[in-house]
């Protein structure tokens, strides 16, 4: 048995993998500090924080030699009969040295530096550093600079760890961060003309980065992040489905951080999906429901609209109409799995179809390269490609599972406008929830012309909500929870980060209420279990529950073990909720 | 010592010694035209380590041992040569290009054949413009003779030189600094492992060797180890080329056998201390290596004894005197400056510790120093160089023990100088220290602003307690 | 604490004597005190009574009263919004909006938008003067605080400001030194709810 | 006949106003003492504008309030009883005042400071009267339906029982000395020969401690304890209902305090014959009932001062000392007393 001793302590190495002493130590609860080590990018041993004695046991003679030098445990391999010692006098020794020596010229501006709460320097200043230093000289001043029209260099709270540069050569590998200068003046820069605006994953530098030198300025100022309750949630811009957290206070979202999960988006996001938390800010978002009386739409309480709609399209049917629902490929798998079940409950002979899934430009997959950047010992590194969907939509793949099992054929949006133009159907029902305008005026106005009632579930005010019957405000991405399935066919699990706004209900409460399920409102476990009951291919979502990194559709629950493998996050950087319940 | 015979400097005195015909006229290819024809790679190599060569560099690693750590398997290897003589009062690899580069081309020949290498890269400090053109040209006549590139001397082995010009960093002497640079990157230091046997420049196995040290090489191979082994003290063997600066009379390069005492370069081939003074103190070894006090002059010059007055090595064997009236505070000034200014940037320890150091010493010569200044010094000195591994290279190592010699070995001096030079204007004062220590400022003038680093206040704030009396 | 506890010590009451048990004499003695006290008040003008409208109290100086934001000395607001004290505040009665300084403030980088303190939820417990940073919260000695609605005493910005102005010069800021010469009164306020 | 029944009539209306007046002024009065005990001024504002000094229209003002707030009744309560505890309460303490003798008494004097002359067991009805003053207290915290009132009341009852007795039998010696329960002529025999305090020391103290106890007075105001019953039988009961209860309280202590004069100290007499009780004319009439207000006020005041001076009695403190203390000791002092009369009769 493969064995590494600890601070006299022995653990049994995990099998098939390849760790470093940090990532070993923090495994059995030991922390050990770092700043310039990140598991994504090439180790350089810069920082110098990570340092910890190390040494080997004979295995035969069980005696214990020590090297006498520190070295850094970033690049420490966990190897059989390791010796590491992390709170040795010598080690801490140096931890307060390395403390004093970055805090030199650093300011004392945490009161107004974003960082602060999720900040490296004040963790390990707290745990590894000392109250008071022993510099008296005068600090080197570096004025701010903008990196990007969205990114800010702090240059003077910079501890050149390098992460951010090492990120552009080994992510992106387009290289607009350098290091400029020398020793103590030593600063971060871009090279004239070459910002960061065009890199599609140039947020991450600011998630990335240890202390409050890279800062969002989108978010700059705005938020104190220790007010921030965050959720854990899945980006719906694109079709990757990246893991993030959603930090929310006073009822509005603030900014989306990426969560690790190897099997989708390792640490990162993009910047589209970063910045379209702004969507659910958005003041003109549906505020109430609609019914049509006297050709003009009337604001009306939730039981009065779910009434109207159900009359309406009961009423077409008793007609001897058709009904047909569009399911958008924004609704969540529960949600759609409920909507296909009211549809078809009406009627066995109701359509259903897939909305309009929006595709912007061509998939974009950024394939790390770590020999692009320094050649220091890159052992460590899985290196995984990031992709960007051209897909702008979260959830395609689970409603045509859903539609699939309903129908067995997926109509699309274009045949189902075709359909209608025939005047196939007299009733139609839309649930969008799409964030991006789905639909103009003259297809609004063709789709209502063959059609004698239309019910409109949205979150926005699109054309066509002028012209239905009813008008259902559902709720927008920020608002809901449920599972999402990704472009790999990873079913994945996203929190509500906001309650429904006035006027508005989830939509999986909508379509309960048109189900007449019995109770308040709907847990998405509970639909997600039924679902899983009822459609085969959601069998590994059985007890509706799933992995905390997702799970693939077509595997079963045991197989996709590697599920289960524990995502990587800073230490200082600990989804802590909300400070306080306010 | 006089039965002494120059070796790597015997064409030194000849006219026109770096052209390829003087070198061959006196002998030169020799060596390696009967290496390349009767020996074995692996021959050479253990023949070099018989003759324990140690690396001329400053470290004293052993020549032939670094060259075993080449992985067998290898399918290319390349060879540096570190010709970026960076270290203040150093210039024998500068008299050894321009005054005779074949001998080191000879001597990159054989390593390179030793090493199997077929590509070896002359990285030479940017400064030297006459040593580049001297080489460049050398290059050219070696590869038109024939003792350069494809199929030398019909032994089917093929070899380029490149010269390549450093950027002007101090850093780039530092083995992976220098690879680093070389490959067009920033000349940060890489940590080791893996070392640049196995993973070098540009990702394959590298042998970094000093211009000194592979000028030994075709010494020993026309030789023999026997003969290295016999010049010199033991495990200190061989010719080394010491130069002598600072106060005396000449400044020279010598070539001596390893062992010297310093007392004796000085008078000797120094010349004595200039206009007639005492010498209070000498560099032994380039200045990171440290100081010696007037007392230890007769220390040898060898790579160990050295550490017995505690320095921290032979270094680049560049002795600097300074005589009785230099200040050691300015010695450590420069020393200080130097290192901050040199210091890549890259580990914390290094980038903040030297820039504090200089910025201390400099308010202690310009008269702010305290006593308690002297401790935290050392102490700094201690984190930042002497312990080891706190950086991945030396530099914080040679930042690190001029300090802790000087304040050692002149305490009393420093003492007195900061009991003595003591002005207003650069004294230490209440409200920094006070900030330093984290406490609450007790006069009024604690109401200054602490964003953005600002220390003094505007003037008027400093006034009136009252706030309305703007 | 066990019965049988070493540390357990048992008190008699005292043994009173005859007088004592008949507690007239405690009771003269009782009527004597409160007798002095009466005549003191009656005829020798003892009372410790503030007559409060015309005799203004003067708090002691580490009194917590309405609060004031201090301006630096160029009447910019001292706040940089970095919501320490929004954060100490056990009572959640601050509330800032922040944002980044004007271009014109070179040595700022943030400032409050909007800075409402809620007076009536407020405890007057002075953490959000502990905690801040750059002294620019403070409580004043102010303390007749009355409005006629709630709306009246949510303190916005500019009446935190104008709190400060009006006691600016009677209560210099708590960490300066004190002032030189006697110590001005506290000016009464034009009444904060106009 | 008419005439005597209008003059009457006239006295109880001029008695009546004067007391609820002087109740008034009592209030003011108390909390002129309470803040003077704690070092303060006191009430000092009402009338200022007015340029009235003192804040003498305080009582006024305090009228004012009693009448103007608003008068909540439970809806919990018990309605008839709840209304009728106070009016209970404020009678029982007027008609007391029917016997008491504001100034000289008698057939030859010109005329009758009483409103019923020449009962000769007035002071027996003063008590029987005073005792229906409990079913106020209790009706008031049996109609509150809240369990602080009824605490309250029930303590009332227990202690009213309780202090009855030694109350009743502290004034037997006086009256055995005296040969009368008509108050005149106890007055009369203290004129002639000594003040009750003198010759009945033991009998005064019993008698003023029982006194404090019917009336409710600290420091045996348990009924009320605001600490422990928030109010106790008046808990419920605001306005002007809770202004006659306060009304009450004071018309008894001023009844009490007529009853320590007239019984103890010798009522509208000086000492040492320093006023001649058998002058008869207007001003002498004056002079006398001036005589006893004086010492009424006095008595008003030491009360005042006792309240302000003395902390609650704790309840079973309180019932110890009825029991065990005062009813015993009030034996010993009458048949004492008896037997000291006895005797001195008997040797006449």
């Amino acid at each position: 048995m493969t064995t590494i001793i600890i601070n006299g302590s022995e653990y049994p190495i995990p099998e098939g993998e390849k760790l470093n002493a940090i990532q070993m130590a923090k495994r059995v609860g030991i922390d050990i500090p770092y700043y310039c080590w990140h598991p994504a990018l090439s180790v350089v041993a810069n920082c110098r924080m990570c340092e910890i004695e190390t040494g080997s046991k004979d295995p035969k003679t069980g005696e214990i030699k020590m090297m006498p030098r520190l070295v850094p445990g970033c690049q420490t391999p966990a190897k059989d009969q390791t010796v590491l010692v992390t709170n040795s006098p010598k080690v801490k020794e140096h931890q307060r040295m390395i403390m004093e020596y970055l805090l030199l010229n650093h300011p004392l501006d945490c009161p107004v530096c974003d960082q602060a709460g999720e900040c490296g320097l004040q963790d390990y200043s707290y745990h590894y550093g000392q109250a008071s230093h022993r510099f008296v000289e005068e600090r080197l001043v570096n004025p701010r600079k903008d990196v990007s029209d969205l990114i800010q260099l702090n240059q003077d709270r910079c501890i050149m760890c390098t992460r951010c540069v090492r990120f552009t050569r080994e992510i992106t590998q387009t290289g607009e961060l350098e290091v400029m200068r020398r020793g103590n003046h030593a600063e971060i820069a871009v090279f004239p003309g070459h910002t960061l605006d065009a890199n599609p994953l140039a947020g991450n530098v600011v998630d990335i980065c240890p202390v409050g030198a890279l800062l969002d300025k989108d978010f700059l100022h705005k938020q104190r992040v220790w007010f921030l309750s965050k959720h854990d949630s899945v980006c719906t811009r694109c079709s990757t489905g990246c893991n993030i957290t959603a930090e929310e206070n006073k009822g509005r979202l603030w900014r989306f951080k990426p969560r690790s999960n190897p099997h989708v988006n390792d640490y990162w996001m993009c910047d589209e999906g970063r910045y379209s938390y702004q969507a659910a800010n958005d003041p003109g978002l549906l505020a109430a429901m609609y019914v049509r009386t006297n050709d003009d739409l009337q604001e009306v309480p939730v039981d009065e609209a779910m009434t109207a709609v159900d009359r309406g399209l009961r009423q077409v049917l008793e007609l001897g109409g058709h009904v047909a629902g569009v399911l958008s490929p924004f609704l969540t798998v529960e949600e759609a799995y409920l909507m296909a079940r009211y549809i078809k409950g009406l009627n066995p002979t109701s359509v259903l179809a897939l909305g309009p899934v929006p595709s912007r430009g061509s998939d974009v997959t950024i394939k790390p390269d770590q020999t692009k950047g320094r050649t220091g010992d890159t052992s460590f590194i899985v290196s995984r490609p990031f992709t960007i969907h051209a897909e702008k939509c979260p959830d395609r793949q689970g409603v045509e599972a859903i539609l699939t099992h309903f129908q067995g054929a997926v109509i699309t949006f274009e045949e189902l406008s075709r359909r209608v133009a025939a005047s196939e159907f007299q009733g139609l029902y839309v649930a969008s929830d799409s964030i991006d305008p789905w639909i103009d005026e003259a297809a609004s106005r063709e789709l209502r012309s063959h059609v004698s009632f239309l019910v409109l579930q949205d979150t926005n005010v699109t054309p066509l909500a002028h012209l239905a019957d009813v008008v259902l405000a559902g709720a927008t991405f920020a608002e809901k929870a449920g599972c999402y399935v990704n472009a790999d066919g990873r079913l994945q699990y996203a929190g509500a980060a906001l309650p429904p706004r006035e006027g508005a209900l989830p939509d999986l409460d909508l379509f309960a209420i048109l189900l007449h399920r019995p109770g308040g409102p709907v847990r998405s476990g509970e639909v997600l279990a039924e679902l899983a009951e009822a459609v085969p291919a959601f069998a590994v979502a059985r007890g509706g529950t799933v992995p905390v990194l997702g799970t693939l559709l077509g595997s079963s629950a045991s197989a996709d073990g590697a599920a289960r493998a524990v995502a990587f996050t800073d230490s200082w950087y600990v989804p802590q909720g909300a400070a306080r319940s306010r | 010592m006089s039965t002494f015979e120059p070796v790597l400097s015997r064409n030194w005195s000849v006219a026109d010694s770096h052209t390829l015909k003087v070198y061959e006229s006196r002998g030169g290819y020799q060596a390696a035209r009967k290496t390349l024809a009767t020996m074995a790679p692996d021959a050479v190599v253990n023949l070099v380590k018989d003759s324990e060569l140690r690396g001329r560099g400053g470290a004293g690693f052993p020549c032939g041992l670094k060259w075993t750590f080449l992985p067998k398997d290898r399918k290319a290897t390349l060879m540096c040569v570190n010709a970026d003589e960076s270290e203040p009062a150093t210039f024998n690899n500068r008299l050894l290009m321009e005054r005779d580069p074949h001998q080191l081309l000879e001597g990159i020949l054989i390593a390179c054949f030793a090493t199997r290498a077929s590509t070896a890269y002359i990285y030479l400090r940017f400064e030297y413009i006459r040593a580049y053109r001297i080489l460049e040209a050398a290059i050219e006549e070696a590869r038109a003779a024939g003792h350069l590139g494809k199929n030398i001397y019909g032994s089917g082995y093929n070899l380029d030189v490149w010269v390549h010009r450093g950027a002007g960093a101090y850093i780039c002497g530092e083995e992976t600094g220098l690879i680093e640079s070389l490959e067009g990157k920033r000349g940060w230091p890489r940590i080791k492992p893996p070392f640049p046997a196995i993973e070098g420049a540009f990702r394959k196995p590298t042998v970094v060797n000093n211009v000194e040290t592979l000028c030994c090489v075709p010494h020993i191979l026309e030789r023999g180890a026997i003969w290295f082994k016999s010049i010199g003290t033991p495990k200190s063997y061989g010719p080394k080329l010491y130069t002598i600066s600072g106060h005396v009379n000449r400044q020279v390069c010598v070539e001596l056998p390893l062992g010297i005492t310093c007392r004796a370069l000085i008078e000797e081939h120094g010349g004595g201390v200039w206009k007639g003074r005492k010498a209070k103190a000498a560099v032994p070894g380039g200045i990171s290596m440290g100081l010696l006090s007037a007392a230890e002059l007769d220390t040898p010059l060898d790579f160990e004894s050295l550490r017995k007055p505690g320095c921290l090595g032979l270094g680049t064997a560049a002795v600097t005197v300074l005589d009785d009236q230099t200040r050691i505070i300015d010695y450590l000034y420069n020393t200080c400056r130097f290192f901050a200014h040199e210091s890549c940037g890259q580990c914390t320890p290094c980038r903040e510790g030297t820039g504090w150091l200089n910025k201390m010493i400099q308010r202690i010569r310009s008269g702010g120093g305290r006593l308690e200044d002297l401790d935290l010094m050392l102490n700094l000195a201690d984190n930042l160089g002497i312990m080891p591994g706190t950086t991945i290279c030396g530099l914080a190592d040679g930042a690190a023990w001029p300090i802790k010699n000087a304040i050692a070995k002149f305490r009393g001096e420093l003492e007195d100088h900061i009991r003595t030079h003591q002005s207003p204007a650069h004294e230490v004062s209440r409200l920094q220290e006070d900030i330093a220590q984290g406490r609450q400022a007790d006069d009024s003038r604690a109401r200054l602003p602490i964003l953005n680093g600002l220390l003094t206040a505007p003037a008027s704030s400093r006034q009136a307690p009252g706030i309305g009396s703007v | 604490m066990r019965a049988d506890d070493p540390k357990l010590m048992r008190i008699e009451p005292p043994k009173l004597t005859l007088a004592e048990r008949f507690f007239l004499p405690q009771i003269a003695e009782g009527l004597g005190v409160t007798g002095r006290h009466v005549v003191g008040v009656a005829f020798q003008k003892k009372a410790i009574t503030v007559q409060y409208p015309e005799e203004q109290h003067v708090p002691s100086p580490n009194y917590r009263g309405v609060h004031r934001l201090n301006k630096d000395e160029h009447d910019r607001i001292k706040c940089v919004a970095c919501m320490l004290c929004a954060t100490a505040c056990p009572a959640h009665c601050i509330d800032i909006v922040g944002a980044s300084a004007p271009p014109s403030w070179p040595d700022r980088e943030k400032y409050p938008e909007s800075f409402v303190i809620d007076e009536l939820r407020c405890i007057y417990c002075g953490m959000c003067e502990e905690a801040c940073p750059v002294e620019a919260i403070e409580l004043t000695g102010l303390y007749d605080l009355t409005g006629l609605s709630r709306e009246q005493m949510i303190f916005d910005k500019t009446k935190l400001l104008s709190v400060f102005d009006a006691t600016k010069d009677a209560e210099p800021m708590k960490y300066a030194a004190p002032p030189p010469g006697p110590a001005p009164e506290t000016k009464m306020l034009p009444s904060p709810l106009d | 006949m008419l005439w005597v029944a209008i003059g009457i009539l006239l006295k109880i209306l001029v008695v009546v106003s004067i007391a609820l007046g002087t109740v008034a002024y009592l209030i003011y009065v108390e909390r002129k003492v309470a803040a003077y005990a704690q070092d303060r001024v006191g009430p000092n504002r009402a009338g200022k504008e007015l340029g009235i000094p003192f804040g003498l229209l305080q009582p006024l003002a305090d009228g004012a309030k009693m009448v103007l707030k608003e008068d909540v009744i439970p809806g919990y309560v018990s309605r008839p009883l709840y209304m009728l505890a106070p009016v209970i309460a404020i009678v029982a303490a007027m008609i007391g005042f029917a016997v008491v003798p504001f100034g000289p008494v008698g057939p030859n004097q010109i005329m009758n400071f009483q409103i019923a002359p020449n009962i000769n067991i007035g002071i027996l009805y003063v008590f029987a009267i005073g005792s229906l003053a409990v079913y106020g207290i209790i009706l008031a915290g049996w109609a509150s339906n809240n369990k602080y009132a009824f605490l309250g009341a029930l303590r009332s009852s227990a202690q009213l029982i309780s202090y009855e007795i030694p109350l009743g039998m502290s004034i037997l010696g006086m009256v055995l000395i005296a040969g009368s329960l008509d108050l005149n002529q106890i007055v009369n025999w203290q004129d002639r020969r000594v003040w009750g305090v003198v010759v009945q020391p033991i009998g005064f103290l019993l008698f003023l401690v029982s006194a404090f106890a019917e009336t409710n007075r600290l420091p045996f105001d348990l009924p009320e304890s605001e600490q422990e019953l928030v109010g106790g039988y008046h808990t419920e009961y605001s306005a002007m209902k809770f202004g006659m209860f306060f009304l009450g309280e004071y018309l008894h202590v001023i009844t009490v305090s007529y009853l320590t004069v007239l019984l103890f100290f010798g009522g509208w007499s000086l000492p040492f014959h320093l006023l001649n009780q058998n002058q008869i004319g207007f001003l002498s009439a004056v002079f006398k009932v001036m005589v006893l207000l004086f010492k009424v006020a006095l008595m008003i005041l030491f009360i005042m001062w006792v309240r302000w001076t003395l902390p609650r009695f704790r309840y079973d403190h309180l019932m110890d000392l009825a029991w065990k203390s005062l009813i015993p000791l009030s034996l010993v002092n009458l048949v004492a007393t008896a037997a000291i009369v006895q005797l001195i009769y008997s040797s006449r």
